[in-house]
């Protein structure tokens, strides 16, 4: 086979800065967006950035304990959702809206 | 044979390759007659013929329909969202069609001097895999329903979603007891673990194996199998009746075609899968000697009541069809015995005729039981299929830690 | 072979987490986010984790988000519309995250300078019965806790969603 | 084992039915469980006595560690030796007399459940206090009468002076408790261990001090303590006004038992005392102090219970008297027999104030002799007790202590020989006063129930026989030889000569010559109104003490502490959160967002400011 233009592998590292990319982009989809169901995927989608690096620390150790942080945030993250979907439709059927900026009777 | 074209297929790459185009070819051929075995049987059990104008008894009519099929006008309706409309179907099938890649047909074989198994891929986590594509399979359904900003598919997509979310759990459930029994995720070494007899005459099979034989669990599995393929009595999203046509009310043409593709390359998996787990997957039924005798046995009854019916023609082309059927059964039934055809068929064999007998099932239900109502489907899956499901596993739990 | 996977699932990934951000319909975000547990998933195998892979995408992609998608089309909201705020917000945070990425980036290349290249098939102590082993016996506490976190979630949930008794 | 323990629970049983459930149940109930608990103990007490005789050595049994701490190991052990099991006779025996009394007593009162519940609790702290084999178990029982004591004082709540008389008993005690709490830390810095034994042990290898030094320490803040606890110059203000408590009461707690904890427990440290000479000194001159100061201040009284208090503080004066000149057991048989001439005179003079309806001034009384006579033949035996009568009870116990207070110092047994006579005195005086002339009250006097002078009569008994009866030193003997075992028969008459004198001249001058008395109190002026007030004890402390302290508290640590800086500070803390939260809850806005942009920037922060620490890092390297 000819050789590729690119290295066979990658070091761990690039796993980590897509990691902190992804968590990046987490973070902005949840300050700029205004559902609430879409800042709730982007909590998501942090978790998901996080739990990269849960995995990739694992292969670095090679050991299996950063899979089970995985797994145990993978369920955290799904009774999280029980509860959040919940709530927000409890919140939509009382406020008609899911707009963060219009929910904001928790103040003064 | 030369070596050069030896390690040419024997290059990982190119036996893949080779393997799933032909695993793609008879599947697709598979999956398009079995549409009209279904509409065959299904008329029969009804007291009708079925289709018999297209080729000889309606044999070229899957063909017939996949031309109509593919050449009508590709409707797409103003309204619809129309990245989703389009994507919709497309994951539908592409999730159904990427089922089939673990699983296994057959016992590692040897062609040419190469050794292969009868799979495209051996995964560790086989079963996982499945388990995802068929949780993916939701996203087809539902997206296609709401895409088609229609409230019939709408409803059609939202029943559709919430059963196969609710029927996953048993099924899920009921998969893990026979992986107590066999100890791993990869479906090959799951079917490998039930090879051999017990007393003799008993095969291993999950369903019949001690400390814990599974017949519940076959049950319940088939069961949540027939809701998770959105079939009868479980089709909801798609009750004429009451949805119009469900979730794919505004489909027409090849993405029409898609979804009934998906659902029956869904069974077809669905009944690999269950003769993997329960049926003992290619191994036969009866001990060594006779199980390679009785193919060739049975291809040839079949074919010598062919030449009977032949020269007793009911219609017009009976007597030339009938008979030309018979000799191409007599013929298969003698390759059965060439010796180094016979390690790769008869467990095909097997394997192909214990998922026809599992086909036959879901279309034998579709033909005789009526559709369950919506509230009854999701109490029937938490409140039966769910605990019994839980109950059921506990109890092969215990079994296998204290008898094993 | 790995360094091409790896780049175009990462792609896949980025690609697929702005699009979760920019989109305008939740639905759209949803099944973008979708694709970038997919490509995770992808990812985890190559970094060993056959296990999580799976659970990936059954637990995420094929339960937490589909109850999204159910409940995005439940509720059928619509795109969302954009306010001036939420304008000032993204000028403001913008550098912000850029800053940070940008120094989290430069923590990584220096904490790690010889961290280790990522070969499939190099670490294989992932596997269900590796993740099973670890799960019932030294994470035993944890996983039983977590069993009551979901008894809590779905009774919360009931209570929740129900109807209101009159 | 001889379950010891069960000797203390059988009161503590008693209190919790009692507490309880007393108000539910009748009088005849509570009065049978509260008998019935104490007489069970004396039963229970008995029993393990004969079992456990001859009982040369000390019976210990253990039963859990109670506190263990570092080198502080404190198990619950209750533990009997001779002491001890005359202690417990005592407390008991006198203990079921006075309930049974008490009953009759209490018959017509409120609360007669509450009254039995803390008397019941008051015998199981008293118990406890007799068989424990530590200071600190000690001290619980200690405490524990002390708790009682204030309850019973304060019985009768809704009055004044009884509430007020309760707090005074209770604070002028702590002042006892904290020198005897100190001793405690100081025997445990000494010895490493609080147990009786042990200590005792450990003191007598130690040798005896010259000059002052930790023993005499130790052994000064236990007679603190003591003198707290039994009413000894400078603390026994309280007793006297704690009087004020039913009648039973004063017989049981504040004559019999409770204020002889002192004198037991420095009994208990003998060994301690005999190596601090310094501090037996010092005992002694507190006791005779004591005894003096009570026995005039008794003449000049006119409530009958309080010159029996007096009365009291001036016999644990002469018991201190004997403890300081090393006459332990000569102390001990002076603790049994004034319990029970004392107890006789208080239940008697419960007798006559129950029979004319709480009336408790002498002065309205009088000719008592036919209207009640079998009080007057029970207190009868008590005067003749107290005054020293040959022969009688009293006779002996303060014959022996007399007669090694001569052999430690002439000087002392003159003026104890003194007090001897001013006792007979005023005892005779006060019988005179009640029992002879004319009756000068309104009420129609009427005799006590059985259930109230059966308890007098077996009193009466004891006291005129019991010191034959109880030859304690003799029983003591193990514990304490006897070194100068000689009877002076010269002593003997000087002393029964004394207490006859005294009764002889009280009959002169309130019976064969009532005019008397005033005469010569007008004649002594000022002396007698010194004695009559006390010599202004209380308004001494009150002006010395208690007034500086009022008048602190008020302007130094109320107004100043409290209201100014306590106040400010508190009320600064207030307005300086509101004022910083009316700040902050600009930041409030209820926008998720905006929460969620601090986080992110207070990460962007921290993550900045590890890199650079990084860096710099990175940079050393």
């Amino acid at each position: 086979m000819p050789p590729l233009p690119v290295p066979a592998a990658v070091p761990l590292s690039y796993y980590l800065i897509l990691s902190a990319v992804l968590f990046a982009l987490g973070v902005a989809g949840f300050l700029f967006r205004r559902s609430l169901i879409t800042v709730f995927m982007s909590i998501e989608l942090m978790l998901n950035a996080v739990n990269l690096t849960f995995v990739a620390f694992s292969y670095q150790h090679k050991q299996v304990d950063g899979h089970l942080f995985t797994f145990f945030v993978m369920v955290v993250a799904a009774a999280e959702a029980a509860v959040g979907l919940a709530i927000i439709l409890t919140v939509y059927k009382n406020r008609g809206t899911l707009a963060v900026d219009e929910i904001d009777s928790l103040k003064l | 044979m030369n070596p050069d074209l030896t390690s040419i297929l024997g290059n990982f790459y190119v036996l893949t390759l080779i393997k799933l185009a032909l695993v793609a070819f008879v599947l697709l051929t598979a999956l398009a007659y079995l549409q009209w075995i279904e509409r065959k049987v299904i008329a029969h059990i009804q007291l009708r013929v079925g289709p018999t104008r297209v080729g000889p008894h309606g044999l070229l009519q899957p063909l017939a329909d996949t031309i109509k099929l593919l050449t009508k006008e590709d409707l797409v309706p103003a309204h619809v969202n129309k990245f989703f409309y389009v994507l919709a179907p497309m994951m539908a099938v592409f999730f159904a069609l990427s089922a089939i890649a673990v699983i296994p047909f057959g016992p590692k074989i040897n062609i040419f001097g190469i050794e292969t198994y009868m799979q495209l891929s051996d995964l560790n986590i086989g079963l996982l895999y499945l388990l995802a594509l068929s949780g993916m399979g939701v996203y087809g359904i539902a997206l296609a329903g709401w895409s088609s900003n229609n409230k019939y598919s709408l409803i059609g997509g939202l029943r559709s979603s919430a059963q196969m979310i609710s029927y996953e759990l048993p099924l899920a459930l009921a998969i893990a007891s026979p992986l107590l029994l066999a100890g791993s995720l990869s479906l090959r070494e799951i079917a490998e673990s039930q090879a051999g007899f017990m007393l003799g005459f008993i095969p291993r099979w999950s369903i019949f194996q001690m400390p814990a034989p599974q017949i519940l669990a076959f049950v319940l599995f088939m069961i949540a199998g027939f809701a998770e393929t959105n079939r009868v009595p479980f089709d909801l999203p798609e009750a004429e009746n009451e949805l119009v046509a469900g979730f794919h009310t505004e489909y027409s043409s090849m993405k029409f075609a898609s979804f009934f593709m998906a659902e029956y390359a869904n069974m077809v998996t669905l009944c690999s899968v269950a003769t993997l787990l329960f049926l003992g997957g290619w191994y036969p039924l009866v001990p060594a000697p006779v199980d390679g005798f009785i193919p060739p046995l049975l291809l040839w009854a079949g074919g010598a009541m062919l030449i009977f019916h032949g020269l007793q023609p009911a219609r017009k082309w009976d007597k030339y069809t009938m008979p030309a059927f018979g000799a191409v059964f007599l013929l298969a039934g003698f390759a059965f015995l060439i010796p180094f055809l016979q390690p790769v068929l008869v467990p095909l064999f097997w394997f192909v005729s214990k998922v026809g007998i599992l086909l036959f099932l879901f279309i034998w239900v579709r033909a005789t039981l009526p559709r369950f109502r919506y509230d009854q489907l999701m109490r029937f899956a938490w409140a039966f299929m769910f605990p019994v499901s839980v109950v059921h596993l506990f109890a092969t739990a215990l079994l296998v830690a204290l008898l094993k | 072979m790995d360094a091409i996977l790896f780049f175009l699932f990462a792609a896949i990934a980025v690609v697929s987490a702005i699009n979760v951000v920019v989109q305008r319909h939740p639905i759209s975000s949803a099944l973008s986010l979708v694709g970038v547990m997919g490509s995770l998933a992808v990812l985890y195998l190559l970094l060993g984790a056959e296990f999580i892979a799976a659970a990936q995408m059954i637990v995420y992609a094929g339960a937490i988000m589909v109850l999204f998608v159910f409940v995005i089309m439940l509720l059928n909201t619509g795109a969302e519309q954009s306010s001036r705020k939420g304008k000032v917000l993204t000028i403001v945070a913008m550098p912000l995250l850029v800053i940070f990425l940008g120094v989290v980036s430069y923590i990584i290349q220096r904490g790690f300078p010889d961290s280790p290249l990522v070969k499939f098939g190099e670490f294989t102590g992932g596997g269900p019965k590796d993740v099973g082993m670890a799960l019932f016996t030294r994470y035993l506490l944890p996983f039983e806790v977590t069993s009551v976190l979901i008894l809590i979630a779905i009774i919360g949930a009931v209570v929740l969603a129900r109807k209101e008794m009159e | 084992m001889h379950h010891l323990w069960l000797i203390p629970f059988f009161p503590l049983a008693g209190f919790l039915v009692n507490g309880l459930f007393g108000k539910r149940l009748s009088k005849g109930a509570v009065g049978m469980v509260a008998i019935g608990s104490v007489v069970l103990s004396f039963l229970w007490a008995l029993k393990a006595l004969f079992g456990l005789a001859p009982l040369e050595t000390a019976h210990v049994e253990r039963y859990f560690t109670w506190i263990q701490s570092g080198s502080l190991v404190i198990p619950y052990e209750l533990a009997v030796d001779r002491l001890t099991a005359i202690m417990l006779m005592v407390v008991t025996g006198i203990g079921s007399l006075i309930h049974i009394y008490a009953t009759g007593y209490m018959h017509e009162e409120e609360g007669f459940y509450r009254f039995f519940a803390y008397l019941n609790l008051f015998m199981f702290f008293m118990l406890t206090l007799v068989l424990a084999n530590n200071y600190l178990l000690l001290f619980v029982g200690w405490e524990g009468v002390g708790l009682c004591s204030y309850l019973l004082i304060g019985f009768y709540f809704l009055k004044h002076s009884a509430s007020t008389a309760g707090n005074k008993a209770f604070i002028v005690n702590r002042i006892g408790d904290a020198g005897y709490s100190v001793a405690i830390f100081l025997i445990f810095l000494t010895f490493g261990t609080l147990d009786f034994p042990k200590v005792m042990e450990a003191a007598k290898a130690l040798p005896v001090e010259a000059s002052a030094g930790i023993l005499t320490a130790i052994c000064l803040l236990l007679l603190v303590g003591a003198t707290g606890k039994s009413a000894q110059v400078p603390l026994y203000v309280w007793l006297p006004d704690a009087m004020e408590g039913p009648t039973p009461v004063s017989a049981l707690i504040h004559a019999a038992t409770m204020v002889t904890a002192g004198v037991y427990m420095v009994t208990r440290s003998a060994a301690l005392f005999l190596h601090a000479p310094i501090a037996m000194e010092t005992v002694a001159w507190i006791g005779l102090a004591t005894a003096v100061m009570a026995a005039t201040i008794g003449i000049t009284q006119y409530d009958i219970k309080k010159v029996y208090a007096y009365s009291t503080v001036s016999q644990l004066g002469y018991m201190f008297l004997a403890l300081g000149v090393g006459a332990f057991s000569a102390g001990i048989w002076h603790v049994v027999t004034h319990a029970f001439f004392k107890a006789l005179l208080f239940l008697g003079a419960g007798s006559v104030i129950h029979a004319l309806h709480h009336e408790q001034d002498m002065r309205h009384m009088g000719g008592l002799r036919k209207k009640i006579p079998i009080t007057f033949a029970v207190l009868t035996c008590a005067w003749l007790a107290i005054s020293g009568v040959p022969f009688t009870s009293g006779w002996y116990s303060k014959e022996a202590i007399l007669g090694a207070v001569h052999h430690h110092s002439p000087l002392m047994y003159w003026i104890g020989v003194g007090t001897a006579a001013v006792t007979a005195f005023y005892v005779s005086r006060s019988m005179f006063m009640t029992f002879w002339g004319e009756y000068k009250g309104h009420a129609h006097p009427h005799e006590s129930p059985p259930v109230m002078w059966l308890p007098l009569a077996a009193l009466a008994v004891l006291s005129l026989a019991g010191g034959a009866l109880f030859n304690v030193p003799h029983i003591l003997e193990p514990m304490f030889p006897q070194g100068h075992g000689e009877h002076d028969f010269m002593l003997e008459v000087i002393g029964s000569g004394a207490g006859l004198l005294g009764i002889a001249l009280a009959y002169v001058m309130y019976v064969a010559n009532p005019g008397l008395p005033a005469s010569i109190a007008s004649s002594l002026g000022g002396v007698y109104r010194l004695v009559y007030n006390k010599y202004y004890v209380d308004e001494a402390y009150d002006a010395a003490v208690v007034r500086p302290i009022v008048n602190g508290s008020r302007t130094g640590l109320w107004q100043f502490a409290d209201v100014w800086l306590i106040d400010g500070m508190v009320n600064g803390a207030g307005s300086f959160a509101r004022w910083l939260g009316g700040g902050l809850r600009r930041l409030q806005s209820g926008s998720i967002r905006a929460y969620a942009a601090w986080v992110v920037a207070g990460a962007v922060i921290f993550i900045i400011a590890a890199g650079a620490i990084a860096g710099v890092q990175g940079g050393l390297r």
